[in-house]
């Protein structure tokens, strides 16, 4: 089966993020009055085989662990959903 | 021929350029601080490499808003020239005044080096000093220089002669191979369909000087003294 | 860490958790006159930690001070060892220069790409703080063996994040250097160097004069980055180091961007009173140090610190060590023209405090006095210890070579292709094409030479740079491999033509609390001032980084040399590389039967063993006179120094560093070979004797270069010719450059495409 | 009232994405046999003041357009949420 996954990893909540504040910076100073507040990270769009969905499931935890994710400062999350044939 | 330097927070080719026009080219030019919302009439822009804003979101995306773009913009609108190194290719980019798009290099690593790059277009305020075809050895250094635009585009810019400059090997071949970035069809600079606006990843400012292994980039400063007088 | 509030009451577990023994407990309640609070207790325990205080190392280092004191020239050291943040070597015209080198080992262990980013944003704050514009980057790198994949990570990471930072401030970074053994397994070493040009008469002190005077903060907010991190830095890398994560720092090299400009820019008002950068140790450091340099008193609040997380407790925001601080020390009643220049960079600078009568540093939360402590004795007061010292029984076996057993090799040229594609020695373009090392416009020669060299835009000067460090001679014999750093950064400097004016270092050992470590590191100190005294060098600064061990052990120490060098005129420069055809080659200096700690013995024999090189100062003396006369008379077409893997491989470099693939002709060593009977060939091609170099020069200066060696009493051998596209060495070494370059040159990149 | 969103721009179909390559050949090598295809892109969170839920999305789109995504090469997309009190 496949199954598409929407990875999402971030900056802890205790890490600075340069980037998010010189865009919420940016932002401001564009007029953007409303912006409160604004975190960067990454998202990944996947595409995997696996037998079943809690199969799938696994092998995405090992991949962000493994790769996609910098444990010591980020965090990840993903939603998966199965593709039809 | 007068020139300025504009300077972004984060910019840091800005001397760079100052020095080769101001030192080696002997030609007056002044630094413009990207608050400015007009400077004083000149006849050449030029918007220096580095890293405005730290690169954030996008490099070029936060500093194309700055007020002093307007200016550029209606410099550009008169007719007169614009040169935008690398990140300044990139904020020309982000400002529309130039078409396409910059994405991550193919290696995903940052790269300086000395790269070959062939003049495609010699029929340009900024490339009158060169053969058709001529080799030029400037480096380049950039995180983001794989140039990027749709097929249709590239045509365009083709039918149009507004590919001034690619990648190549030392004795003109182009390929694959000599291209450091991934770029479409090996693109290295490029201007506008007015061909007033020239934006390059390679830094000519820095291969102003023998000293510092090569002065083929004057080639550009000596071609817009040319013209510019 | 446990939950701490202010009210936290102090117990004996808490004065150990925070590395205060009771002795030093006792002292601190004699200082204060009663016992501290938490913060004060925190305030301490990060002053007087190693990082901060010295504590282990200030009666070795102290040395350093005497050494220069005995040097002539005094008046070129403007600024001195522990005086400012880096030192200050005058070098004429009304210019000087500013440079020092730090170790970021373990925050670059636990994440590397961060780790070795702030380290290059502490090293330029270092600089810009005393008022110099810095001009170009070092820095130097081990990592263990580069086949091992967490190697690779640690490696791919360190060099990105370094870049990272550097490129984005427009600085470039123009040489290092990188070492993989496997004693570096799990202790990477990254040590970041920087140097800044400055005007003699406009150097900032990190002193807070001028009673009433308002104190500034400047920069990023402050968060709970790195809290204990100079306590951090100063511990064994564990299992559980792991557990210390939350602890890292991210860095915003656009906000030092900033930073520079602005506190460049303050240079030229008149408002400027003093500046000191916010690192180790964050507040505390930043305004002890300002007010014990002035001896004064500064007083701060906290409720007007910029704060990036909520619920911070006065302990947290006077240790954290958030990236990107400044605090600035300004005239009063020239605030307005201050905040003018911050406002104009996008930067917040808050007026947190003012500089006081006494000698008091006096923390304020919303007007209640959270601390209170003098500040000298909090800066400068700290224990200092004297370590016991023992041999290590390890050198014994390892000093023992017995050269019998030792197989001299048929095929060198095999032997060559080895060593060329050993990490340790094979290109490290895949390094330093990821770091800017052009911008400014400055960079003469590259990095891959013996030495990078700038120009001075503006004068006829360059300034020559150089790392090294070979650690493996450290630890095979730490007295001789100290006295060799020093000789070694030096000779490289010497090689492209400059003349060497001071040195910085960074002295990575293993921990001090160890009688054998601490051994080490006296014996090699007291080899680098060997070193310095001969070449007259003087020491302007340092850093010391102990405790780099891992479960397997410690390593190699390291104490890496920053050699920085001056040529008056830039015309005068000397290559490394063969520039022509015809040139004829000399081999400059003495070989002996030395392949003790060699890297041909320990790449051919698997051996890391016997008494390294002997170095002889008086005859480095005179092989660098001689290259520095050599150069100034302008007879040189090119110079290298041997090292690593001895002769063959410093021909090899000569032609595979230039640009046409120039071949080298070398058909007869004889000459060298008689000079010293009993001579194993294996030594002669690959033993990495001292004090030697390969020139090459044009067949019309030949006889003025000899008249000249004669002069320094060096001993000069023609050994051959810069001709055809292939390395000769009489019958035994062929190979053609081409070859020689395509390993060289895809060893790394190879091994390093295999990862991620 | 305080919203929050999730934006996420990603590479166009039509444009090659090199990272997202280099992750996918990595996460082969690693012996991530399953994945089939990465797209990278970046993942906003974003908190912001707005008068109601039209007035966000409206304010969304805007810094959007005009700043979090270049048209050029990327789409975006976003969810958004108002915020308990
Ligand atoms: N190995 C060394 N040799 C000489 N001086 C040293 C050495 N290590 C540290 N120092 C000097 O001690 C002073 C304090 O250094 P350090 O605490 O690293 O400064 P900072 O607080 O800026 O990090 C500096 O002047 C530094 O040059
Ligand atoms: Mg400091």
């Amino acid at each position: 089966m496949k199954f598409k996954a929407r990875v999402h990893t971030s900056l802890k909540k205790s890490v600075l993020d340069p980037q998010g504040q010189t865009t919420l910076h940016a932002l401001e100073t564009m007029g953007f009055k409303e912006a409160r507040s604004i975190r960067i990270g990454k998202y990944f769009e996947l595409v995997l085989e696996a037998a079943d969905r809690k199969k799938a499931e696994e092998s995405l935890h090992a991949m962000c662990d493994k790769l996609l994710h910098n444990p010591v400062i980020e965090e990840y999350s993903f939603e998966i959903q199965e593709m039809p044939l | 021929m007068k020139a300025a330097v504009i300077v972004f927070p984060g910019s840091n080719c800005d001397t760079d350029c100052f020095h080769a026009l101001r030192d080696v080219m002997k030609v007056p030019v002044e630094f413009v601080w990207h608050k400015e919302r007009n400077f004083p009439k000149v006849d050449l822009v030029v918007i220096p490499g580095g890293f405005s804003y730290g690169d954030y979101l996008r490099t070029g995306a936060i500093a194309r808003f700055s007020p002093v773009m307007d200016a550029v913009t209606k410099h550009a609108a008169g007719g007169r020239s614009v040169v935008g190194i690398c990140n300044g290719f990139q904020i020309l980019l982000e400002a529309g005044l130039l078409p396409g798009a910059m994405l991550r290099n193919k290696t995903l690593q940052f790269i300086c080096k000395h790269t070959w790059i062939r003049t495609e277009e010699n029929l340009t305020m900024f490339t009158g000093k060169m053969e058709p075809g001529e080799v030029l050895c400037v480096p380049i250094a950039h995180g983001e220089g794989n140039y990027y635009c749709d097929d249709d585009t590239l045509k365009s810019l083709h039918d149009h002669d507004q590919v001034v400059f690619r990648y190549c090997s030392e004795t003109g071949e182009v390929g694959e191979a000599f291209n450091p970035n991934g770029s479409k069809d090996h693109i290295a600079g490029i201007v506008n369909a007015k061909k007033n606006v020239l934006g390059m990843m390679p830094h000519p400012e820095r291969a102003s000087e023998d000293l510092l292994g090569s002065s083929d980039g004057r080639k550009i400063w000596e071609s817009l003294l040319n013209v510019l007088g | 860490m446990p939950t701490l509030s202010s009210a936290t009451p102090i117990t004996p577990e808490l004065i150990a958790a925070h590395g205060i023994t009771p002795q030093e407990y006792k002292h601190i309640c004699e200082i204060l006159g009663r016992e501290p609070n938490i913060t004060e207790l925190g305030m301490f325990s990060v002053m007087w930690s190693e990082h901060c205080s010295y504590k282990n190392s200030k009666p070795i280092l102290k040395l350093f001070s005497k050494m220069n004191s005995e040097l002539p020239h005094q008046e070129h050291l403007l600024v001195k060892p522990g005086q400012e943040n880096a030192g200050i070597v005058d070098i004429g015209d009304g210019l000087a220069v500013c440079f020092k080198i730090e170790s970021h080992n373990h925050p670059s262990a636990v994440e590397p790409f961060q780790g070795a980013a702030t380290g290059v944003g502490g090293i330029l704050r270092d600089i810009f703080t005393m008022g110099a514009r810095p001009i170009l980057l070092m820095n130097s790198l081990r990592f263990g063996d580069l086949a091992q994949p967490i190697s690779q990570h640690l490696f791919r990471g360190v060099v990105a994040g370094i870049a990272h930072y550097g490129n984005c401030m427009g600085i470039p970074t123009i040489g290092g250097d990188i070492y993989f053994d496997a004693s570096y397994e799990g202790n990477p070493l990254v040590n970041a160097m920087a140097l800044g040009i400055i005007k003699k008469n406009e150097i900032v002190r990190g002193a807070a004069h001028g009673i009433g005077n308002p104190v500034y903060y400047v920069g990023a907010t402050t968060g709970r980055d790195g809290l204990g991190g100079a306590a951090f830095a100063s511990r064994e890398l564990t299992e559980e180091s792991h557990e210390d994560r939350p602890a890292v720092q991210v860095g915003d090299p656009f906000m030092e961007k900033l930073l520079m400009e602005a506190c460049l820019e303050l240079l030229h008002t008149d408002a400027l009173v003093g500046m000191q950068d916010m690192g180790a140790a964050g507040l505390t450091c930043a305004g002890c140090e300002t007010a014990s340099r002035a001896s004064t008193g500064v007083e701060i609040d906290l409720a007007k610190v910029p704060l990036r997380e909520t619920g911070m407790i006065p302990y947290e925001i006077l240790l954290s060590e958030s990236q990107e601080r400044m605090l600035v020390i300004v005239k009063k009643g020239k605030e307005k023209e201050v905040e003018r220049i911050f406002e104009k960079w996008d930067l917040h600078a808050v007026n947190i405090g003012e500089v006081t009568k006494g000698d008091k540093y006096r923390v304020l939360e919303a007007g209640k006095i959270a601390a209170e402590i003098p500040a000298k004795a909090l800066a400068d007061d700290g224990p200092i210890y004297v370590r016991e010292e023992q041999k290590p029984a390890y050198l014994k076996d390892a000093q023992k070579l017995d050269l019998g057993i030792v197989k001299e090799l048929k095929d060198f040229t095999a032997v060559l292709k080895k060593i060329l594609s050993y990490p340790s020695i094979a290109s490290k373009a895949w390094v330093w094409e990821q770091y800017d090392h052009m911008v400014r416009t400055d960079t003469v020669f590259y990095p891959g030479h013996d030495a990078a060299l700038i120009r001075v835009k503006g004068t006829q000067k360059g300034i020559a740079v150089s790392t090294d460090c070979n650690s493996l001679y450290v630890y095979l014999d730490p007295f001789e491999g100290g006295k060799i750093a020093v000789a070694e950064a030096a000779r490289n400097v010497v090689c492209s033509g400059a003349k060497p004016v001071g040195v910085t270092n960074c002295l990575n050992f293993g921990n001090p609390m160890k009688p054998e470590i601490f051994w080490q590191f006296h014996q090699a100190v007291a080899g680098m001032i060997e070193s310095c005294k001969a070449l007259e060098v003087p020491v302007t600064g340092g850093n010391v980084s102990f405790y780099n061990e891992s479960p397997q052990g410690a390593i190699y120490p390291t104490p890496t040399i920053g050699m920085v060098g001056l040529l008056q005129n830039i015309e005068k420069r000397v290559p490394s590389a063969f520039q022509n055809q015809g040139d004829v080659i000399f081999l400059a200096g003495e070989t002996f039967n030395e392949i003790g700690g060699s890297h041909y013995l320990m790449i051919e024999h698997g051996l890391k063993k016997g008494l390294p090189p002997r170095l002889d100062l008086k005859r480095e003396q005179a092989l660098q006179q001689f290259i520095l006369a050599a150069a100034d008379a302008k007879k040189l077409s090119s110079c290298h120094d041997l090292s690593e893997g001895g002769l063959a491989l410093a021909l090899a470099e000569c032609c595979l560093k230039s640009t046409d693939d120039l071949g080298a002709e070398v058909g007869d060593l004889s000459e060298v070979r008689e000079a010293l009977r009993g001579l194993r060939e294996d030594a002669l091609y690959f033993g990495e004797s001292q004090s030697r170099a390969v020139i090459s020069v044009k067949l019309q200066y030949r006889d003025d270069v000899r008249k000249l060696a004669q002069k320094q009493g060096i001993a000069l051998y023609e050994i051959g010719t810069v001709s055809g596209d292939a390395l000769l060495m009489e019958d035994r070494v062929h190979l053609p450059v081409r070859e020689m370059k395509r390993l060289f040159d895809t060893t790394i990149p190879n091994m390093m495409e295999r990862s991620l």
